[in-house]
């Protein structure tokens, strides 16, 4: 019962930051704000997710495939936003 | 309704919208997304039609499942040689428009 | 999963909505874009149509490596617009256009609400017969047992593809390498993950070769997987395309289809039928297939995104 | 039998069954080692092949006529509707044999233009002997395919191939021509993709032979017949998707266009019959098949006038190819339709199919000639053609002699097909099709007139040739057209080879 009670709020609250990084993405002036807000919010909601569904794994290797599926998010969403940054950062030198 | 005759109808508004976007975007690049769009609706249609035949024991008929990754694949080749066509053509200083105009618009001469 | 059709519902009208901004859409780019995220809801629906095998094909190459493609494409426009087309069509013709994507769309609609019920399946057939082939994946058991020709011949189409390609090159780059020459930072961030990802990638790409002979998987998903590795790290410039005239090359990517139809014909002498395995051997002979053919259909998959050779070669 | 599987009786795999996967797997074995050798390797690897391709498709037709029936094959010892069948009847061994005989001599005819300079490799070369033995495949598995999705395999094969030869110069005209033709094939592919699947739906199989028995008329057999038939149509360029057509196949090197008019075309027309008549003869109505004849009609009429106005001659060749494919159509209206068998089905039947093979001939040969022209004078302007019949007199009349047939004049295979049309408009009541068939053989008349009377006119002063051109190729070219007429003096007995694989009732018109 402890699960799946931990399960339904660390989903929650995944979900949550999921849909306040989508707003932020929506609503932010310019592309570092955007990217701010998504990146946090994102990597912390899929954590909180892979968490809350951890619990109803069955066996310990489905949990740590999501894990993995969560660092390997967490890699290319953070390799992704540096490259996002840097364009913006030396186009915003040129100008 | 069910679920798979959801998608079949779903695969059906794809086909729609990709034959309209095929005929009439002037761009070959908007073309070809639209291609990708119909194929993607026949394939869901394909799907539908897999779902539907679920037996013994499987969930879908897998013959259909073989032949829509066969049609994936397919579509992908089309679309990297159209791709390596169109970049081609830029740079022989054609104008990709020539190569697309609508092709009901033109007269026959 | 027992969600309700009603999500599927929803699921459908998503996909619908994402379809119409592809189309709609004024501006390439976020067309493009819009399209990629139609795949990745697509490639949903295939697992809630019970079609994993597929949801994976989809994910990976009907999202992932035709989205890259396109999306380097329509950067490369941005960066250099090509000259505005005359005009838009004409509007009789989207008139006309808009009546016949309509008509299709409802005789397609009529035709699959007049599917039978029961539905015809062949599942049975293939039940009663997947023990001959070794294989516990009936979709792997059909696309290499009981319709492998389909699968040799598209393996081919393949091949033409990169052929078909490649002869877009102006004459001098003929046996050179593909795409621009690379200039390494040592300290940039995609190098990072570029030497990061590749060892996972390789572990991935083999486990779904291998796990697809019982559980969703196989050559063409397995082979995207280790194309997109190949496609990351040249794109870091960690390595170079090769010349598209090097021998060892030309033997990879013949080397699939070389395989299947050897065994295929062999079939002929010792199972008394082109592409027939005797059953004691079959799981053998399919993963004499499988492994080359995985091979070379990555390097084809890899070498259609690098496109034709731009430079020339080295005499 | 094999694998224990689900299997076949010994009668249905016929005992030169194999033939059929040898023809198909010998260009594609071809292929894969031309691409693999690379440098001078794959013009010899390709013309090494021919003989070998030519010699199976002799014992498929030998065999097909030996014993009167259907050839087939099971691919893998799984039977359909879970396998894969290989078939040829009488059409298909005809059709093979076409494709054997006029690959050879279009490669004979390529090997001046592209064989490599010494040493190293040309992009040209080894693409075009590489593709060529890969439209032959595509070609044969077409004819030879029992398996709609296996067909859908072999078109898109025949697409890739087929692409490529268009704009091997590189230029941005043909470029251009190349990409919409591949947005066409592409459209075509995916609407026959679609009709293919809704058969499997509604009849739980993609064997031909399965599903003449299964389909029943209905929404799904309609929106598939409908579905197909739009793709194999654009596919086809029947008129109104014939756009794509004349720049792709004018802008083509010649032994390309040769290829691609005299054969490619051919493919999706064949896919077509197998539709109509052997999938589903039952669902198509007159009303469908009286449509195909109307834009069957407007392609002959269109075609031909268009290919009247041209100024160069390749285009005008082309157009002509746009024109004559509508023929090949009127075969629907006259052989199909419910019922399905008419005493005068076979003669429109026979017609159409021989329709297919000469105008293969007669087309390859003028383009052939067109080419040697363009060669020769550095252009091909149809006014600045004045003097060539002189210096070329060999290409002239091969082209003279491919436009009779294409004319119909007697006789000629293209005589004797057009024949076979007007005889079953006639008896068949549908005394219009008569009409149009006789008005498009004028038209055709006009156009080869044209260029002829340009050809062989004096010139104002002596005609500089920019460019020697061989007899080799002049003669292949006649040789080709020759062949073309030749087949009109085939007594019309034994074409009746054709019917093996219909109904009974249906050979008795002829």
């Amino acid at each position: 019962m402890a699960r799946e009670v931990t399960t339904i709020v660390a989903v929650c609250a995944g979900l949550f930051f999921f849909l306040a990084g989508t707003i932020g993405l929506i609503r932010f002036p310019d592309t570092l704000s955007r990217l701010h807000a998504l990146t946090k919010a994102d990597n912390l909601g899929l954590g909180l997710i892979a968490l809350g569904t951890m619990l109803q794994a069955q066996g310990p290797l489905q949990a740590l495939r999501l894990v993995v599926i969560w660092l390997l998010v967490l890699v290319s969403g953070s390799a992704v936003s540096q490259l996002i940054a840097l364009r913006v950062y030396r186009r915003s030198g040129q100008s | 309704m069910s679920s798979e005759t959801w998608f079949g109808l779903c695969g059906a508004v794809l086909v729609g919208l990709g034959l309209f976007g095929l005929i009439t975007h002037p761009d070959a690049l908007r073309k070809l997304l639209a291609f990708n769009l119909l194929g993607g609706g026949v394939f869901l249609v394909f799907g539908t039609i897999a779902r539907r035949g679920a037996a013994a024991g499987f969930g879908g008929d897998p013959v259909p499942q073989a032949l829509v990754i066969t049609g994936i694949v397919v579509a992908f080749a089309s679309t990297a040689l159209a791709v390596a066509l169109l970049r081609r053509l830029a740079e022989a200083g054609g104008e990709p428009a020539a190569a697309a105009p609508a092709p009901l618009a033109e007269p026959p001469s | 999963m027992n969600l309700s059709p009603d999500v599927d519902g929803g699921l459908a009208v998503l996909i619908a909505g994402l379809a119409l901004w592809t189309i709609a859409v004024r501006d390439t780019f976020a067309a493009v874009i819009g399209f990629v995220a139609f795949g990745l809801v697509v490639a949903v629906a295939w697992m809630r149509l019970a079609a994993p095998d597929v949801a994976l094909t989809e994910a990976a190459i009907g999202s992932g490596i035709t989205g890259g493609l396109l999306i380097t494409a329509a950067a490369g426009r941005r960066r250099r617009p090509p000259p505005q087309p005359d005009g838009r069509p004409r509007g009789i013709v989207r008139i006309a256009a808009a009546t016949a994507s309509v008509l299709a769309a409802v005789g397609l609609g009529v035709a699959v609400l007049s599917l039978p019920t029961p539905a015809p399946t062949l599942a049975p057939n293939v039940a009663l017969h997947l023990g001959l082939t070794g294989l516990a994946n009936p979709v792997n058991a059909v696309l290499l047992g009981f319709r492998a020709v389909d699968t040799l011949l598209e393996v081919f189409v393949l091949l033409l593809a990169l052929l078909g390609v490649w002869s877009l090159a102006p004459d001098r780059f003929w046996g050179g390498r593909p795409g621009a020459a690379q200039r390494v930072d040592p300290h940039a961030m995609l190098v990072f993950v570029a030497r990061l990802l590749p060892p996972l990638g390789i572990v991935v790409g083999l486990h779904l070769l291998w796990v697809g002979a019982v559980a969703p998987g196989g050559e063409f998903q397995s082979a995207t997987v280790l194309a997109a590795v190949w496609i990351l790290a040249t794109t870091a410039g960690l390595c170079d395309w090769p010349p598209v005239g090097k021998p060892r090359l030309r033997l990879v990517l013949v080397i699939g289809t070389a395989v299947f139809l050897a065994i295929g014909l062999a079939g002929l002498v010792i199972a008394g039928a082109f592409l027939a395995y005797p059953p004691a051997y079959a799981k053998l002979l399919i993963v004499a297939i499988e492994l080359p053919l995985t091979l070379s259909i990555a390097a084809i998959l890899g070498l259609l995104v690098a496109g034709p050779p731009s430079r020339e070669p080295r005499r | 039998m094999i694998a224990g599987g689900p299997i076949v009786s010994p009668a249905a795999t016929a005992s030169h069954g194999h033939l059929l996967v040898f023809a198909i797997v010998l260009p594609v074995l071809g292929a894969l080692a031309s691409l693999l050798a690379g440098g001078r390797w794959p013009a010899r690897i390709a013309l090494s092949t021919t003989p070998f391709g030519l010699a199976v498709a002799i014992a498929i037709a030998v065999s097909v006529c030996r014993s009167g029936r259907v050839l087939d094959y099971v691919i893998g010892g799984w039977a359909p509707p879970l396998g894969i069948a290989l078939r040829a009847d009488g059409l298909s061994a005809l059709m093979v044999l076409t494709a054997a005989v006029l690959i050879i001599g279009i490669g004979l005819f390529a090997y001046a233009q592209f064989s490599a300079p010494a040493g190293t490799e040309a992009r040209g070369s080894s693409v075009f002997w590489t593709l060529l033995l890969a439209v032959w495949a595509g070609l044969n598995a077409v004819f030879l395919g029992g398996d709609l999705f296996t067909l859908f395999v072999a078109l898109e094969l025949l697409t890739f191939a087929a692409v490529p030869l268009v704009c091997l110069d590189g230029q941005a005209d043909t470029l251009a021509a190349a990409l919409r033709y591949l947005l066409f094939a592409l459209l075509g592919s995916v609407l026959y993709l679609l009709g293919t699947m809704l058969l499997y739906g509604g009849y739980g199989t993609l064997d031909i032979l399965l599903l003449a028995d299964r389909v029943r008329p209905g929404p799904i057999a309609w929106a598939a017949l409908a579905l197909m038939s739009a793709g194999l149509l654009a596919k086809a360029a029947l008129y109104p998707l014939h756009l794509w057509l004349p720049p792709a196949h004018a802008g083509a090197p010649a032994p390309a266009s040769a290829v691609l008019s005299g054969l490619v075309v051919k493919a999706p027309f064949f896919l077509m019959v197998r539709l109509w008549f052997d999938v589903m003869p039952g669902a198509a109505d007159q009303a469908a098949a009286q449509l195909l004849g109307g834009l069957a009609t407007a392609a002959i009429l269109i075609g031909s006038v268009v290919a009247l106005r041209q100024t160069r001659l390749k285009l005008l060749v082309a157009y002509s190819t746009v024109a004559q494919i509508g023929y090949l159509f009127l075969m629907f209206p006259l052989a199909g339709g419910v019922p399905a068998i008419h005493p005068w089905g076979a003669t429109a039947w026979t017609g159409g199919a021989l329709q297919a093979v000469s105008h293969a001939f007669a087309k390859a040969a003028m383009f052939m000639a067109a080419g040697l022209i363009y060669e020769a004078l550095g252009h091909d302007r149809i006014s600045d053609l004045a003097g060539i019949g002189r210096a070329l007199p060999v290409t002239v009349f091969a082209f003279g002699i491919g436009g009779a047939s294409l004319m119909g004049l007697p006789p000629s295979g293209g005589f004797v097909a057009k024949a076979l049309l007007l005889t079953a408009a006639v008896a068949a009541g549908q005394w219009w099709w008569a009409v149009v068939v006789l008005t498009g053989g004028l038209l055709a008349g006009g156009y080869v007139f044209l260029v002829l009377t340009r050809a062989l006119a004096e010139p104002q002063a002596p005609i500089k040739l920019q460019k020697r051109v061989g007899g080799g190729r002049q003669s292949i070219a006649l040789m080709l057209a020759l062949a073309a007429v030749l087949l009109g003096f085939v007594p019309l007995r034994p074409w009746a080879v054709l019917l093996i694989g219909r109904p009974a009732s249906a050979s008795a018109g002829l």
